[in-house]
């Protein structure tokens, strides 16, 4: 009876989840670098260092924002814990002329591109709502909307197209990459960018955070089967990368952005990852998820395996990990005065940037909100 | 019997009645099972009525509202959890071209007794889409009911009265209200309940009136208390039903008073306070002393947090608007 | 370049219409009966004369209809002209407890679902917006927007699952049919109600008649792959079928809907079809498209070739056949008194069923506007 | 030089300007190339210059809108056609959440330089969902302009002055004037067109002032040329912009005249009207010798084609109004 059915899917994973997933994999969580038929990362010790520093400074970062909104200085704060290799092994794929389009969790592709980590940090503090400007870092606001930015990633492709900015010429030819959940797969919009992405061949790349929940709901409260299955159905390939290793992260991203770049088309990785904190700091996951589920992909963790990896091939020493220790503490110290010190938008600010010819309505209303607040100067208010 | 309550908690056991009351009644939405939804407004109820009855659905507010509509057809009664108000808009076609055009498409052959519940409103220091107000969106459509409760009591019945009507509901719940207490006697029926669609004087006054609803209410109450200290008798007025507005009271009220403040959170250019200043005027055109005056969110997309305070509606706003009147 | 791409996908079919497309056919267009592995049909002759009279019948009454709009006796109307097999083959698969929810063109449906055709005119006459009991004919309204009923068929899905109707039991046991063309496949709401329908099982069929068109805009505006790929990416069962084939349409769609009334789920169909006439009386598809396509098509109507299989087979005569085309044309004439005969509303009535329990607005607004008509009784007005 | 166009052509003429004038302009939306739009108010355009520029969408409004967006931010002035008012619900996430908020959002930093036309309101005996008229739901928004062309002159420009805006704009095409015609002066600079968001006299008069934009601009001035035969002089003010609304004409036009008469094809609870009659009440509280008086449509549905005329405020509900003013 479907009733029984509905009723059992609820408690039953769905087949991915079960199932060993099928994956790109070139980083064992025990560390051992594995070979893949299609994929494969040959990288300078510097690099992988390199690889490893940003997974440890992003993680940092992230704990230093966690606590910094425990101790009532941001508003609420959204972690990547545990999806930094999906973010870090993306982010360093994009070339420098390549568009990001995230959610509002990306901190560590954020980082990745160079951008100060700060940026954010207004935005979750409620100061502002972004307030940055997507062309000069290549990175676009936040969208807080699930799914929608990824019709303006798809827009965005389109008019690298018509700029003619696709080609062979890997530094001057243009990808963008379009950032989303796995609860972001069942959003109308998401499935459109699919469509639009397709029929007008975008180079445009589909990542999905696949971190197995929705706030509190499943995966397979979504989808039956594997997410990075929908793509073919659009008309272009899908993939599914073990997203809590950086490397295989870094190479199939890599790969398919340089396939958007080339004028190939939209692809979908799928990055098999998991949310290891809650969802924000006002969630609390463990009314949903029990600690044995979490514990398991403790030992999957993105970081560990990598610092095996650099100390077993001596890529790294002691030494290594404690000076990267240290800068990840002084980044993050840093972050924290710079968030202490955010001054208070002026009341009047909010009046600012409605529409950028201005509006007599909006003019009127703060030059009477001003007169407002000036009559209450010098009284208790 | 008589317990004290909050606003969330009333709403919660308002549903829990409902689903005992008539196997029908569904609830759907986002994180409304497992979790309780994100305000916990659904807490405990997956547990008790299963998961064919309180279902966590898939992330997309017009599959929500889509398939409650489907269901609705088949002889369910969904009450959809819209998660927070800037979420709604997903759903804004299967709202304002299909729940709304059902009944009249066919001749009252279908009915779509379906509730919308949306945590609405700011005040909670949230990030961007989580503090609107969109309730003018709905009540400019026709074929709509559009409600809002103010306290624990008219969230408790309210929320039972919505989930009975044969026509579609949308549900405002003032979210910054949500942890607000106040008596409430669980006892009694439906049908002794005061009015769905009724305004009910929240506090008798004598020199002006004060229109709220929603999350304003409580500012206006406050209003009031301040005024009296200045010797001013505001009589606030809750307007409980935002689609049909019930403005009889009202009327009454203004052609004693002569005076008339709407307050709302929505910006406002075409917020609810246009209609009925329009109404009241037409209505009351020669016992008016001064215009109906609005205090209301500014014309601006729901700033910052931080700025939040400067922008919405609060008790200095409303009596700066009382005094206008009196200056005018 | 990606520029060019976009270019040529404009002018180049997708793969399905330019290769032969790989789909279910059980009756050629040159009225050979063939066999598929897994799809057959053994009806009496009984019955398949019963489905050529469908076929005459429904394309009878649509151009009457179109004739009926030529006359201003009907604002507007959307033929099913080349659709016959696609509608009759799935109508007729309908076992009486199912539920069908339609578009706008679904009149072969409606009929083989036993419903007076005159139903829906009143809609096309601009009198009511359909007016009719969705429960009591188990067919709903037409839905005007594209998409829309999709989500409203999964819904009344789980309900179904929800009572208990699914099973093994063909007599008992439900299923619903959601109807929806090609270009509705690019909608969010479609996309979603794949998602809801394989998350929750829901015992129903996609039936989408690829008819190569919206309006103007060929089926590469909406995908590059075949549709009825669409469905595997979301966890259930697509197939194409010759949507001109009445045969196939009847064993594919009979087949899927009792796989989903016996709680094995959705599945999607592919009616590969061809829209002969334009879209609707106010479309000029002159402007879009060339005759030598339509000829094309012609050649594969979906009538002839069960008129040369019944002939070939001995299963009907000449006589049959006239008296197929007299009781259409019985049918279309009645259908045309009846529309002729039919009532304008009256004024009044506009503000009848805006709710269930009434509203004090709509009341006053009554009130007011009868007197205010009343105020020119006897004059000019 | 100055030809007769209808307001359909006129637009049709004003796109291909825009297009010639700035190689970022692009057309997008369903039928809009090959076919010409439904209404073929982009005849020709995709002959002319090509389908990088004048696009075939797939069928989704909210894909539309949003991947206009991303091209707004990539550089591009994308003007989106909406098929039907009824269609544009699907996009409301899009235009309320994004399209309204990202310069808001940005400080400014991102400019959505887009347009969003849509084909509104009734008259044309169309099926359900042809004859709406959202504006409303649009001018409630902060963050978007609207406006409304009333005739074939400011079709020409105004189309080219919301694409050569900085800020989005919804433009509301008034569908059934589409074939009306007027002498329209093709020559001159946009710079010296009059400005895309003042309001006009469309009539001078002395008793009363009778407010419309799009379709309702033509019943208003048949209106007015009834009256003249009663000896009542109408003032009939075209608002052409919806939002911001320019009401400084209509303050003096008020005062002056003591009487006001709104009309729209919305319905009238939250329809501009009521936004209207608030403010000019506000401003023109002792000039007023009756309230602001409204003719709108009626709070149903959009009723069946057949009872549309009935449903559709015409010159004797103007009429009908405008006496009422005369006997408060
Ligand atoms: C349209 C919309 N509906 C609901 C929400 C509330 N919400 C915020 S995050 C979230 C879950 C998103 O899950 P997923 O897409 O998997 O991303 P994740 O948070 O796991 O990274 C929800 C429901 C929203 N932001 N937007
Ligand atoms: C949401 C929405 N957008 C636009 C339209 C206008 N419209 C009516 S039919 C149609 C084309 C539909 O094509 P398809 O889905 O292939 O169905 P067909 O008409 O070919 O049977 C369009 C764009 C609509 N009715 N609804
Ligand atoms: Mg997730
Ligand atoms: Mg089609």
């Amino acid at each position: 009876m479907a009733k029984g059915d509905v009723a059992r899917t609820r408690g039953r994973r769905a087949q991915p989840t079960s199932a060993e997933p099928e994956f790109v994999q070139l980083l064992t969580p025990e560390g051992e670098r594995v070979d893949h038929p299609e994929y494969s990362v040959d990288l300078s010790d510097e690099e992988y260092r390199g690889l490893y520093r940003d997974l440890v400074i992003v993680r940092k970062l992230d704990t230093e924002a966690t606590a910094l909104q425990r101790q009532g200085e941001l508003g609420i704060w959204a972690s990547l814990l545990g999806q930094e290799a999906a973010q870090v092994g993306s982010g360093r794929a994009l070339r420098p002329q390549d568009m990001a389009f995230p959610t509002y969790r990306e901190h560590g592709v954020l980082y990745c591109r160079g951008i100060d980590p700060i940026m954010p940090l207004s935005l979750f503090r409620g100061v502002d709502h972004g307030a940055w400007d997507p062309n000069e870092v290549k990175f676009n606001m936040y969208t807080i909307v699930i799914g929608a930015q990824t019709l303006h990633a798809t827009g965005y492709a389109m008019g690298v197209a018509k700029d003619g900015k696709v080609g062979d010429d890997d530094d001057q030819s243009e990808a963008v990459i379009a950032y989303f959940g796995d609860g972001a797969s069942s959003q109308g919009d998401v499935n459109e960018s699919f469509v639009w992405a397709s029929v007008f061949h975008a180079p445009i790349v589909f990542f999905c955070q696949n971190n197995q929940y929705a706030i509190s709901e499943p995966i397979e409260r979504q989808t039956r089967v594997p997410l990075y299955r929908r793509a073919a159905g659009f008309g272009f390939p899908g993939i599914r990368v073990d997203g809590n290793d950086v490397l295989a992260c870094y190479a199939v991203t890599r790969s398919a952005l340089d396939h958007a770049r080339h004028g190939q088309g939209p692809m979908l990785i799928e990055a098999y990852t998991y949310r290891m904190g809650a969802h924000t700091t006002s969630d609390d996951p463990t009314r949903y998820r029990i600690a044995s589920e979490v514990e398991a992909w403790q030992a999957k963790d993105p970081i560990k395996r990598v610092r095996t990896f650099l100390s077993k091939q001596k890529i790294a020493d002691d030494d290594f990990f404690a000076e990267v220790d240290d800068q990840a503490q002084r980044e993050a110290t840093h972050l924290r005065e710079r968030v202490l010190s955010m001054p208070n938008p002026e009341p009047l600010t909010l009046f600012d940037h409605v529409y950028a010819d201005g509006s007599p309505l909006i003019d009127t209303e703060r030059e009477q909100f001003a007169r407002y607040l000036a009559s209450f100067e010098g009284s208790a208010h | 019997m008589s317990e004290t309550l909050t606003l969330g908690k009333a709403l919660n056991l308002g549903l829990r009645r409902a689903l005992e009351d008539n196997p029908k009644v569904l609830i759907m939405g986002e994180d409304v099972g497992r979790l309780g939804g994100v305000f916990r407004i659904t807490d405990g109820l997956q547990k008790d009525f299963g998961e064919e009855r309180v279902i966590d659905t898939p992330l997309a507010e017009s599959g929500i509202v889509g398939t409650a509509i489907g269901l609705a057809i088949r002889g369910y009664r969904p009450v959809c959890e819209i998660q927070f108000d800037g979420f709604v808009y997903p759903a804004y076609d299967q709202i304002v071209s299909q729940v709304a055009k059902m009944h009249y498409r066919s001749h009252g052959k279908v009915k779509l007794p379906m509730v919308i519940r949306i945590p609405f409103g700011g005040g909670i220091g949230a990030v961007e889409h989580h503090s609107e107000s969109p309730e003018a969106y709905f009540s400019h459509t026709a074929g709509l009911k559009v409600v809002s409760c103010s306290n624990a009591l008219d969230a408790y019945w309210m929320i039972q009265q919505a989930i009975a009507s044969d026509d579609p509901v949308i549900f405002m719940e003032p979210k910054r209200r949500y942890w607000e207490k106040a008596q409430v006697d669980t006892e009694g029926s439906l049908s002794s309940a005061y009015p769905l669609h009724a305004s009910r004087v929240a506090r008798p006054g004598t020199d002006v009136t004060v229109l709220a609803y929603g999350p304003m209410v409580r500012t206006a109450l406050d209003a009031a208390t301040a005024a009296e200290e200045d010797g001013r008798s505001i009589e606030v007025i809750d307007l409980r039903s935002l689609s049909p507005l019930d403005l009889g009271p009202v009327y009454e009220s203004v052609r004693r008073t002569g005076r008339c403040v709407v307050v709302h959170e929505a910006p406002s250019n075409l917020g609810l306070g246009s209609e009925i200043a329009a109404r009241v005027t037409e209505e009351c055109f020669y016992s008016l002393e001064a215009p109906v005056l609005r205090v209301a969110g500014f014309n601006t997309p729901y700033p910052a947090a931080r700025l939040e305070e400067d922008y919405l509606p609060d008790l200095d706003r409303v009596l700066d608007a009382v005094d206008r009147t009196f200056g005018w």
